[in-house]
């Protein structure tokens, strides 16, 4: 097999907390940090509720995993993407998103989040060599 | 009020076994009795005493059986379902040549028609699933 | 008595809250849990649904669940009310049955 | 508790072999035979899918136990709801569906299979007492 | 070479069929398998969506999961090829990657 | 052409693990590789030694175990996930002080590492879920 590097896609379309899939895709996330490859995230359908703000379990029960997402800049994954459709049908606004961010080779803090249209989601997902979804 | 819980999903994958958790907590807390807790389809997954979840989440199944046995709450795992997931107890292994069980003995092991007659003896059954 | 009904599932991913509504009666209660408070919030491509259910059935979210996913009251449709845990038991009680809609 | 007969209800919304609900909803219809409830049995959404005729699993590898509905009728499970609009969408018509039938008193042979429109259907849950739905 | 999507649940249960026909590419594949065969059957109100895919993607639909919930190659719409386990994995490696709408 | 399966569902619940095990058997038949079988969420359910199905049914996991054999395949269960849901092996059954154990041999423990591997080492990767 080839040494390169291939671009791993993980695609989140399922709500938080209603299953598990949105928390242990951030286990193989962090995980995949580790091998140097090419990661990026998408947050379309109700994947975008897996990043909103002000997560706050103490009366449901339910582990709050959402500051995970916080640590994906150090561990450089700085790709995530969030689809533009999706947030709109919801009634969102990127205000209702974690401010995730990441700091360059320079040392400054940049957004780590990108807002992609339908149609250049299609196009993000049609270059990849691996895509996860869930 | 008397209440028959029936969860048919396993722990973790789906908030359904949460949820009736947090339910029933709440009922007995207002003074409602629970009838019957009844674990069946995947549901039956949550009666392993097998599980070591990480240190900072919950504990799904040694919640049921705090509550269970603060409670005394008849919580019945469906024989059938648990058949088809290798959910058993020391009776069933012994019975059918396997060489490990899995159940809490916070749960007993048994057939369908309790959930029939626990939707019959209480006077609601609520259903927690996908 | 009229009957309370519960929704688990988003109504952005499933059809359930869609069968609930169109298979529910006047004057009975739909209780929205888990996945599906997010489909009390506003200007949702839903919220249209809901609003017209509100006019005839009452409308209620789990707020625990609704803080989970990182809302509260003030992002939900008005005429839709928050209850807790035992709300959701009283909710139960003082209907005549409880249909989940999975 | 009152020995008065209850009204049972299972609904069945789910289409077969993709999950186990119907599978294993149907085994909880078969054990409620011996309470001697009044029992009755919903088929909505992609629940029709669970009586439709010629299921053949042999490629695919599931069990098909479609036939075990043939058994209702025998323990006399013959309130068989199926909602008008729900085989509508999907195509159908009572032709699809398997022609399930139990016999009356008099050995005749009658349909288990009642159409209803969604109208009817939210009556009859209505005056339930158990709703069990998969 | 164009991707794969595989499409596993009902259209008329959920939404991973609509997403992937919105996000999937012209020339792309679509195989639907296990409770997904159904959106493929004539007649049903879905069938406009996938008459439009037809026209700029290939559509296909695993037989083995059709036959299963009681239908044939008859019952379903003009354009949408049914392959067998072999076919799927001819498919899978024709294409350039394979993503699963789940 | 190698390909490496991910399963994110347990056994007869969803038909995830069949189409899976269809699959597989199918792109052997063919004469390609399958590098490695990852299971993960519920999908750790299927590696349990302790089920017992109906005659009349399937049994997924003797089936995968078989498959497994003939061919040599790589069989992995995610630790993390399987530790949650109560499936062991009987070593991580000693190290966590548990007195039951229920993993089929034919399978594996091991880290999520391995599902990242497999996406890397292989041509394809594909994923059955819900």
């Amino acid at each position: 097999m080839s040494e390169s590097i291939k671009k791993f896609m993980f695609v989140n379309t399922k709500a938080p907390y209603g299953t598990v899939y949105a928390l242990e895709s951030l286990e193989v996330v962090l995980i995949s940090a580790a091998f140097d490859q090419d990661v990026s995230l998408v947050f379309c359908d109700d994947g975008v509720f897996q990043i909103s703000n002000n997560q706050n379990t103490e009366a449901s029960g339910m582990k709050n995993f959402s500051n995970a997402y916080k640590a994906l800049g150090d561990y450089d994954i700085n790709k995530l993407y969030v689809e533009k459709e999706s947030l709109e049908e919801r009634g969102l606004t990127l205000d209702n998103i974690m401010d995730l961010t990441y700091e360059d080779e320079d040392w400054a803090e940049k957004p780590s989040i990108k807002l992609v249209t339908r149609a250049e989601l299609a196009d993000l997902m049609d270059e990849q060599d691996v895509v996860i979804s869930s | 009020m008397k209440f028959t819980l029936l969860i048919n999903e396993g722990p973790y994958q789906h908030q359904a076994s949460d949820t009736a958790y947090q339910f029933a907590k709440a009922a007995l807390e207002k003074g409602h009795e629970i009838y019957r807790v009844f674990f069946y389809n995947d549901g039956v997954n949550n009666a392993t005493r097998l599980a070591i979840p990480p240190q900072d989440d919950r504990n799904i199944t040694e919640n049921w059986a705090a509550l269970g046995k603060e409670h005394e709450l008849d919580m019945v795992v469906c024989i059938a379902a648990a058949q088809r997931r290798g959910m058993l107890d020391a009776d069933e292994a012994g019975r059918q040549g396997k060489d490990a069980d899995n159940i809490h003995p916070a749960f007993r092991i048994s057939g369908l028609g309790q959930l029939v007659e626990g939707g019959i003896q209480a006077d609601r059954l609520l259903t927690f699933g996908d | 008595m009229a009957m309370l009904h519960t929704v688990n599932k988003s109504p952005f991913e499933r059809n359930s809250l869609n069968s609930c509504l169109t298979k529910s009666k006047e004057g009975s209660s739909i209780l929205l849990i888990e996945d599906a408070v997010v489909g009390a919030l506003k200007g949702t491509k839903v919220a249209d649904d809901l609003t017209a259910a509100i006019a005839n059935k009452n409308v209620y979210v789990l707020g625990s669940d609704l803080n989970t996913r990182g809302f509260t009251e003030a992002d939900i449709l008005d005429g839709i009310k928050t209850v807790d845990y035992a709300g959701f038991v009283d909710l139960v009680a003082e209907h005549s049955n409880v249909q989940s809609w999975l």
